[in-house]
């Protein structure tokens, strides 16, 4: 277990600084969540996080650290706002994508342990595609890419999750269920959780971030007291809404 | 004597290889103005394809080429309409080459080796003839087909002999390249001797007034090298002379200046027939073609 | 039914050629040792049908070896070009001028290096292949999509792995075109080297009925050869199309 | 800095490989028809510029023209089989089998239809790269994503305007893989025409060459003929990177 | 203005019949949500009113045809639940796409009136992308890209509009906003609406339907009152987000 820490991060793509000076620290074992205006940079955050902006037209500030010294490269889950899926892969592939990258056999197939493609099949049943294991990603419709994604990310089963808008495709209970199956799954993981929804933020953080401002800059973080998944009816959660969507509307009044 | 006529007439002239020696006649006739002088515009091509010649003639794309005797006689007997129409080399040039410190002493040592050669399309009838005396035959040996390349192939020895390649010139291309050959000249060896090198034309429509002139300046031509073969080199060679002066043409010339037919125009009909009944004995022709059809009757 | 029809066409196509050929021939009077009527090259692939076949087999078997080679090499070649960037400045002009210096010019001399042996042929048949194989798969490569990439590169995947799972798929209708274009290619390569040099095979056969006159074995063994390579064109495009099912869909 | 070192590398690249050359030649005492050393077609090429340069233009006019034509047609074709999906089943087959037979072995029709003149040479060009380009743009164009097509349909797009707004840039990739062959296998084209007849060109030169034993004339042919197409390899894939920027950043 | 209605339509995928005898009214002049389950049907359903599934292995039934006798076909705006934006294109001429592909020259690059451009720009500035006019669509954030193929739909001007989701991306108070703004640019026009959010569908609906079930049905409507876009506090629309949750809920224990 340990805390991951971003060091004054700063990221520009050619001209336009996305953020500078950032400093932002996800707490072991728990949820992260980060709100924001839609182009503030969020999604370039998780990406930084991710180790994913090495491409040469990125300018990076800063360092991201673990507080056990070991580098974070290697022990992520990240899940991306697209979801990626192989399309040539059918579901079950792409769930065990991680697994067969990581075998080191130079086999045609790496064939996976019968104990990974059990846990795969779990998997789908928690986000209830077990019947679509052998279709191919085209053929499903966006939410149920959305779930398959999710479900390649829970499978990686990594001490640190990321994840950029993971139920934004999704229908409101659907939603809701899933959220309690990840917090369940992801429980003594770290994970950063990205959102346009500011109840959800509320139900899974244990630390709520708002990003705004151009270059981005961090509000303090709004800690929802109690365990996650939280239930909805709570008056606290109600009140601490209130709070947040004034500090968002309060964004676009600046911008 | 004919007189110089005031309307040249214009032929087409293809050769069957680029132009080497054994032209010439045609090359001294086309530089010191004896075709202007007959009444003949004459335009020399190369061919880039060695079978190309007589399916243009054939096709009246153009109007003469330089062939091989024995390869007319298949042509007439598969019923192109192609006539002898005159004589560049009476005699054979061609014959079986080995190089002379190789392992091959005598043709009986053939057997079981391979010769590179450059398609004609009687070279069974040849090595049958040639190899008969030593007890085997053309399927004894491996048989190549080496397109342009005849004497490189046998200098890296990827051939122990060649077939195709002329006593003229092949021979001395080896010698300038420090290997030196050996022919086993056919006609010594069974085959009846033919005209290596003849001229031919579309035995339908050949234009025959245009072809009597051509002849006689290619005449004129072989009688300038025949009296003059030093001065007849260098018109040769002045022709062209970034392509044609160098060592092996020299050599060559040499060995060529007294091969070109003196009567251009005469022919010696029993040598055709002669050759046609080989070419039908050993099944290279179907039938022996009309040699009425295939000579031109010029005069 | 529809499927029965579907390979139908194509030999509905060929008959229709076989029409216009004859029609040709008939029609503008081509004289028969230029192009011979259809009928009487389908009398000499009966007659001759031993004889074709045996050289056939010589040339399918080279182009077969040659287009085997040819595009392990161009894949090879390909990988190298995407994995080894700091290569690639010096591999890249290397790799054009092996292909800027034509083969059939080159043919002759390969003969002599190579012997009139299968070698030269396959080895002109490589050539020849190589590069449409090299140039497409590595387009096809270098054009993965990056948030595959990026995923991969998460899921701390090895390069092999990485190449296998994600690359490798995402390159294969790239490679597809540049196979379909190598595999109708194949015949060149493997005839210009019989025509240049050798003592078998449907190139060999159609030089020697050319010299001698024979247009109709000519066109026989040309016949054979063109059945020979959209055969092997139809068999490839099956294959590929059974290997990229996920492409059929976009049609 | 970086970008003038990145022109060095392929003359870096020239030179090692002409040095390896000349230490192969010299080293194994190869002898010098089966190929020379680069010294003698250095001076070759320097004594014989003028012919050199002469037949160079042949090439490259025929080239070019072969090039323009072939493309034109490759992707007209490709279109015809985008568009016309009901005549694809009659045309596929055609087209292989223009292709599946060997240009060079039309030549003797070829000669009698369009002389000995440059056309022929255009033409046997032009059916060369045709396949390549046309291959690869109808893969191009078949792979369009189908969500812009549905787009565009639902927005009422005419055909024409489909094609120049959707269907044709989303196949620029693909086209650029088969045109950078096209480019790429010109010269062979032109070459072969060459060989099959004409009285210019670097082409005909080589085989004169050949044939005369003229090796190092051959070479010095053949090395201006590479400095030709890979000249237009380059000039073509600046072009290609210039038309597809959205393609660059993949990397 | 004509209404839009579906007659019995059915559609399978292969095996997979995705719904059947379905009938559906799109009232002229009004906006009909439709809110369901992730995979039940939503965007097929849409699609087959935008006229879009004639591909070889979906079987069809049914018929969708406008009150006014004309057919449908040349009268939609479509926007679909991927952006589809053409990567190729600026963010101005993927906006103007629409545009350029029906004008029927045959030039090199259809020029388009000013005042074309003007509207794209006005467009453009509604959802707040004024100054990415000139981006590929590959430097711009996933709320941004679903912002630009917003636009693109809105700038088509369309009696029928037919929309998959199209704030699903987007941030709170940036939904809020351009949720307003649709609703003042559409005024008039006949609006398909998918969405995930029950909120959104009684803001914006004049009929509020939900798909559920295999093979899907579609529920009785709900009308909220009122004009749209109606404010949130509205207490009637409380109650009706009860309702409809409750259906929501209710789906879930019959799936
Ligand atoms: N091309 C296809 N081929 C086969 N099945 C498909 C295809 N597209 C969708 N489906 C299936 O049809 C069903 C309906 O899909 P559709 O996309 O309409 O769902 P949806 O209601 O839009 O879901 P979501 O809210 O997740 O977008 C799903 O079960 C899906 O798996
Ligand atoms: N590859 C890129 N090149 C240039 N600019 C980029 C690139 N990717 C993103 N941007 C810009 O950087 C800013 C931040 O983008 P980012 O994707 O991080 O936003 P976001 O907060 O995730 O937004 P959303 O909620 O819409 O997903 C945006 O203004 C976007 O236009
Ligand atoms: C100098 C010279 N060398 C070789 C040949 C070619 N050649 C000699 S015989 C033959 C086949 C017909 O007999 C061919 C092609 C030539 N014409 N001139
Ligand atoms: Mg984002
Ligand atoms: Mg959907």
């Amino acid at each position: 277990m340990f805390d991951v820490h971003l060091h004054k991060v700063g990221l520009a793509y050619g001209d336009l600084q996305v953020f500078q000076q950032l400093d932002l620290s996800l707490k072991a074992g728990q949820w992260t969540c980060l709100l924001g205006g839609s182009g503030v940079g969020k999604t370039t955050l998780l990406r930084m996080v991710a180790g994913l902006v090495d491409q040469s037209d990125i300018r990076v500030e800063g360092r991201v650290t673990c507080d056990d010294g070991q580098p974070l490269a290697g022990r992520i889950a990240w899940m991306s706002q697209q979801d990626s899926l192989l399309p040539w892969a059918t579901v079950l592939d792409n769930i065990t994508i991680g697994e067969r990258l990581r075998t080191r056999k130079f086999l045609r197939r790496s064939r996976l342990s019968s104990e990974a493609l059990d846990r795969a099949h779990h998997m789908l049943e928690l986000v209830g595609l077990d019947e679509k294991a052998r279709v191919l990603p085209q053929n499903l419709s966006g939410g149920q890419r959305q779930r398959v994604a999710l479900a390649r990310t829970l499978f990686e089963d990594r001490p640190v999750v990321l994840m950029d808008e993971p139920f934004g495709a999704l229908d409101a209970i659907t939603r809701l269920n899933l959220q309690d199956m990840a917090c369940d799954l992801l429980a003594g993981k770290t994970v950063m959780l990205i959102t346009h929804d500011p109840l959800e933020a509320l139900r899974l953080g244990h630390a709520v971030y708002h990003l705004r401002g151009h270059p981005a800059q961090l509000t303090d973080a709004i800690t929802p007291p109690g365990k996650i998944p939280r239930s909805l009816d709570n008056a606290e959660l109600m009140t601490l809404q209130g709070v947040l969507l004034d500090r968002l509307r309060h964004e676009e009044s600046v911008a | 004597k004919e007189l110089p006529k005031e309307q040249p007439k214009e032929l087409t002239l293809m050769l069957e290889w680029f132009i080497n020696p054994d032209h010439g006649p045609i090359i001294v006739a086309q530089q010191k103005g004896y075709f202007e002088q007959e009444g003949v515009k004459v335009t020399i091509q190369e061919p880039a394809d060695p079978d190309l010649p007589p399916k243009l003639v054939a096709a009246n794309d153009v109007d003469l080429a330089v062939y091989y005797q024995p390869s007319l006689i298949q042509a007439a007997s598969e019923g192109l309409p192609l006539a002898w129409a005159g004589t560049l080399v009476a005699t054979p040039l061609d014959g079986l080459i080995v190089l002379k410190d190789g392992p091959i002493k005598s043709l009986a040592d053939m057997k079981g080796k391979s010769i590179g050669f450059s398609v004609n399309g009687s070279e069974k009838a040849i090595l049958d003839t040639m190899f008969k005396p030593y007890g085997f035959g053309a399927e004894d040996v491996k048989t190549v087909n080496v397109g342009w390349n005849l004497s490189s192939s046998l200098m890296t020895g990827r051939v122990d002999a060649l077939l195709g390649a002329y006593r003229n010139f092949e021979l001395n291309s080896l010698e300038l390249h420090k290997n030196s050959g050996k022919m086993f000249f056919i006609e010594e060896h069974g085959v009846p001797p033919y005209d290596e090198l003849i001229f031919i034309a579309n035995s339908k429509t050949a234009d025959k007034e245009a072809i009597r002139r051509f002849l006689r300046a290619v005449e004129r031509g072989a009688q300038f090298i025949a009296n003059n073969p030093e001065e007849g080199w260098k018109v040769f060679r002045d022709s062209k002379p970034e392509a044609l002066d160098n060592d092996l043409n020299r050599m060559a010339w040499i060995d060529t200046a007294d091969r070109f037919a003196l009567r251009p125009a005469a022919v010696d009909k029993g040598r055709y027939q002669r050759y046609a009944e080989f070419l039908k004995e050993f099944g290279e022709i179907k039938q022996v073609p009309d040699l009425k059809t295939m000579m031109l009757e010029l005069y | 039914m529809s499927k029965r029809f579907a390979v139908l066409k194509p030999l509905l196509v060929f008959i229709g050629i076989l029409l216009l050929w004859q029609g040709l021939v008939v029609g503008l009077e081509v004289p028969s040792f230029i192009i011979p009527d259809p009928v009487s090259v389908f009398k000499r692939m009966v007659s001759d049908a031993g004889l074709l076949w045996e050289h056939a087999l010589v040339t399918m078997a080279e182009m077969l070896m040659g287009l085997t080679l040819g595009v392990l090499f161009g894949v090879l070649m390909a990988l190298t070009l995407v994995y080894f960037v700091s290569l690639r400045p010096w591999l890249l002009p290397l790799l054009l001028v092996t292909q800027a210096i034509p083969v059939f010019a080159l043919a002759p001399v390969l003969m002599l290096w190579f012997g009139y042996g299968m070698a030269s042929k396959v080895i002109m048949t490589v050539l020849i292949i190589f590069f449409p194989v090299a140039t497409c798969c590595y387009d096809g490569l270098r054009q993965t999509h990056q948030g595959w990439l990026d995923l991969a590169q998460t899921m701390g995947g090895g390069s092999w792995a990485v190449l296998r799972l994600v690359r490798w798929p995402s390159a294969l209708p790239a490679l597809a075109s540049g196979l379909r274009v190598a595999v109708v290619v194949a015949p060149i390569g493997a005839v210009v080297g019989e025509w240049v040099g050798s003592s078998a095979g449907l190139g060999y056969l159609m030089l020697q009925a050319n010299a001698r006159l024979w247009v109709d074995l000519m066109f026989a063994a040309l016949t054979v050869l063109a059945i020979c390579s959209v055969g092997l064109y139809y068999f490839t495009d099956l294959l590929l199309k059974r290997l990229i099912p996920w492409q059929t869909s976009h049609h």
